[in-house]
């Protein structure tokens, strides 16, 4: 049952996915991608991981994307111009020949890869407190870089989009 | 551990057919008017004549807000797991966070100082 | 219950690719911006599904730290993407040919 | 997992959408009557059923007539709006509402037929995340309402509603964090059966009393991710129209009513489990009262589980309409205060709560 969930899950994901791609407005676009992140998160619960399930919709689809949304409406963009000429076909057809070709190298690839599937899971696994150990032990000093690298996200972002209060000479 | 997320699918499902049903009540059972439409589509100012295009832009100060709301929904997140086990961490647990903490801390003051933070 | 890790990886491989194929064929910037993010969430689910398969939960930690990083970019890359809107008035990344001169 | 357990499931999740919805047209008629006896006014009192009602207390016009009316007025979508968003936003801003109340628990559990029923949707292990997660979905509703409209006020409501959203979620879950340390897990029923012993045998050991900062910082992000007086900015009327929704008419406006509502009830509901001993009544164990003098009052099972729920109805109903007491007692602040209160006040305040609770729990061992 699981997999067959698993298997619809993933369809949608899919289709989401191609929508963020696909769709003209960068508003829907935005509103695919959300999803898609949505029903990942859906696909991290069916694979145990609980906790990064719900961060992925804290973090992504509830701050990030709430980002770009107010950065596309910010800069009031609009439907992307319809491009035209033969150049711009050829290369847009190269990349999506490209990029199904990568997509049925990858899942061969991996189809070919013995990765085993370990049984069922240790009780607690992928919940606050184990994530929680592994991340404040092994994983101590990454933790406290990201401190630092969020405070550099903070100020950059802050000096790039404030504007200068000198007046520049040109 | 997955039998857990039933009880939220059917909310999830018994949730959306509820509030689909509700938002969707009037364009069922509402009035239709046939005439006038021209007027009656206008963009609502009170009776006055439509103060310009809708769309555009607005403060950047918006979007220094939507920053540092990212910025720190990751602090924040960071900290929950944290909250779970700080006490087997004991003092160094504690040590690591205020650390985290003085860190992203010192990023606030920064845009304090600054005067992102200021509405003028 | 239990989901087979190849199938997984499938999927994660496939959102890779459509997220190649958008940072490709669009032209603009914040889409390609979204495209990249999707990239990003197509490697956390292969990170997820083979800590699943370990039976370990240090795959899911490295997710959090790509969810921050993921954060961070976003947060610098939509600034640099408006200072670069207020100078140049597009976000066609054809025109934003910023270091050429 | 067999069919008697997913029709329980969905006795319970039915039920507690229907707690929601109902607790949220109660609470409107709360507010009406109860903003009108505070400003001496009288307030709803038209509707009537033939004249056979003796008292009016405006029940009729709130929770009858209202809904009827507004089921029959016309759709009305403005012109070079967005038709399809148009549409979703109402149901973005109820629907991650309404599904946060599945992690609440409203009672300990019930033992009928040799089934134990957890009252609760979904016992989770991440209950409060999920929470958070729902919570920070609801920003979307508002967002795409102010845009889909196609109207500059809408657009300047929904944009000055998001950013009050976000920037009291910070504030919010810093408070929660608090919360989290004294109780050490985010599973909602445990933090409930948490709070079930008592100070001297007398006092019941609610979260309010380990954490009464984080409760009030709580309470004010709560009241201001409700978008309603003082925090209005988002629909103040003088200066947006009715902000992200001024282009919407009939029951889609109703839908943006009823979040708000909704959205007090969760805080409401989240307050009561976390810092006011959720469905916990004092001095009642499961085998019923427990008096300081070391006597016991026996309850039958189902008696207790009785008293349990109703104990959490009141409590949740007492902190709605403790809401709507300072929504029509306090004027309305400017954005910039608002903005400050968030950042400048409720942040530090809450980083401070948590920091001091760390160090206090760590040393004391």
């Amino acid at each position: 049952m699981g997999a067959a969930l698993f298997l619809l899950v993933a369809a949608l994901t899919v289709v989401a996915a191609l929508g963020v791609i696909l769709h003209p407005n960068p508003v829907k676009s935005a509103l695919f991608l959300v999803v898609t992140l949505f029903l990942l998160a859906a696909v991290f619960v069916l694979l145990e991981a609980h906790m990064i399930a719900a961060l992925q919709i804290i973090v992504y689809a509830g701050a990030i994307m709430v980002l770009f949304l107010f950065v596309i409406m910010l800069l009031n963009l609009r439907n992307d111009d319809p491009e035209r000429g033969r150049r711009r076909y050829v290369l847009r057809g190269l990349a999506w020949i490209g990029g199904v070709a990568l997509a049925i190298e990858l899942a061969l690839l991996v189809r070919g890869a013995s990765v085993g599937s370990a049984g069922s899971a240790p009780a607690g696994y992928g919940g606050a407190a184990a994530v929680a150990r592994s991340l404040y032990t092994d994983f101590l000093l990454p933790f406290e870089l990201t401190s630092i690298l969020l405070l550099a996200a903070v100020v950059g972002a802050v000096v790039l989009a404030q504007k200068q209060r000198r007046p520049t000479l040109s | 551990m997955l039998d857990q997320y039933i009880g939220v699918v059917i909310t999830f499902a018994l949730g959306a057919v509820i509030v689909l049903g509700m938002v969707s009540g009037s364009m069922i059972f509402g009035a239709r008017s046939t005439s006038r439409r021209a007027v009656k589509d206008e963009v609502f100012e009170c009776g006055n004549p439509s103060s310009g295009p809708a769309r555009g832009r607005f403060s950047v100060h918006f979007y220094l807000v939507a920053i540092l709301f990212i910025v720190f929904d990751v602090e924040v997140v960071f900290m929950y797991p944290w909250a779970i086990v700080f006490r087997q961490l004991g003092v160094p647990g504690l040590i690591e966070m205020l650390t985290f903490v003085a860190i992203l801390g010192f990023g606030l003051a920064y845009v304090w100082r600054r005067g992102a933070l200021a509405w003028d | 219950m239990i989901v087979p890790t190849e199938w997984a990886l499938m999927l994660s491989a496939v959102l890779f690719a459509i997220g190649v194929i958008g940072v490709l064929v669009r032209r603009n910037v914040i889409v390609i911006f979204m495209a990249i993010e999707l990239m990003l969430n197509a490697v956390n689910l292969s990170f997820v599904a083979l800590a699943r398969a370990r039976g370990a939960v240090d795959g899911q930690v490295v997710v959090f730290f790509v969810m921050t990083v993921a954060a961070a970019e976003a947060a610098v890359g939509l600034a640099i993407i408006i200072a670069s809107f207020r100078n140049r008035t597009t976000v066609n990344a054809d025109e934003l040919a910023l270091l050429r001169g | 997992m067999g069919l008697i357990e997913v029709g329980i499931a969905g006795a319970k999740a039915f039920a507690v959408l229907m707690l929601v919805l109902h607790m949220s047209a109660v609470l409107l008629w709360v507010e009406r009557k109860g903003s009108a006896l505070i400003q001496d006014r009288i307030g709803a009192n038209r509707a009537n059923i033939f004249g056979v009602m003796p008292v009016n207390l405006g029940l009729i016009n709130t929770l009858v007539a209202d809904p009827l009316k507004l089921l029959t007025k016309e759709d009305v979508v403005p012109a070079g709006a967005d038709k399809l968003l148009h549409f979703l936003a109402p149901f973005l801003a109820v629907f991650p509402v309404m599904v946060t109340f599945a992690a609440i628990p409203f009672g300990d559990q019930l033992v009928i037929g040799g089934h134990t029923i957890n009252l609760q949707v979904a016992g989770l292990d991440i209950g409060i995340l999920y929470v958070l997660a729902m919570s920070s979905l609801a920003v979307y509703g508002v967002v795409l309402g102010g845009w889909a409209s196609n109207s500059r006020w809408a657009l300047l409501g929904a944009i000055r509603g998001s950013a009050q959203m976000i920037s009291y979620e910070i504030a919010m879950g810093l408070a929660l964090i608090g919360a989290v340390m004294t109780f050490g897990t985010l599973d909602m029923q445990a933090i409930a059966r948490a709070q079930g012993h008592h100070f001297f045998g007398l006092i019941p050991a609610w979260g309010v009393f380990y954490q009464p900062l984080a409760f009030l910082v709580f309470l004010i992000a709560g009241i201001a991710e409700t978008k309603r007086v003082p925090f209005d900015l988002p629909e103040g009327e003088s200066e947006l129209i009715s902000g992200y929704f001024t282009e919407y008419s009939g029951m889609k406006q109703a839908a943006f009513m009823l979040s708000d509502f909704a959205e007090s009830v969760v805080v409401a509901g989240l307050a009561t489990t976390l810092f006011f001993g959720a469905w916990q009544v004092p001095l009642l164990f499961r085998d019923g009262f427990h008096l300081p003098g070391g006597a016991i009052v026996a309850l039958p099972h189902l008696a207790v589980v009785g008293l349990q729920i109703a104990s959490f109805t009141v409590k949740v109903f007492a902190l709605c309409v403790f809401q709507i007491l300072v929504r029509w007692t306090l004027p309305r602040y400017r954005y910039d205060q608002v903005m400050d209160l968030g950042w400048k006040y409720l942040l530090p305040l809450a980083l401070a709560n948590m920091l001091v609770t760390g160090i206090v729990i760590v040393l004391l061992g």
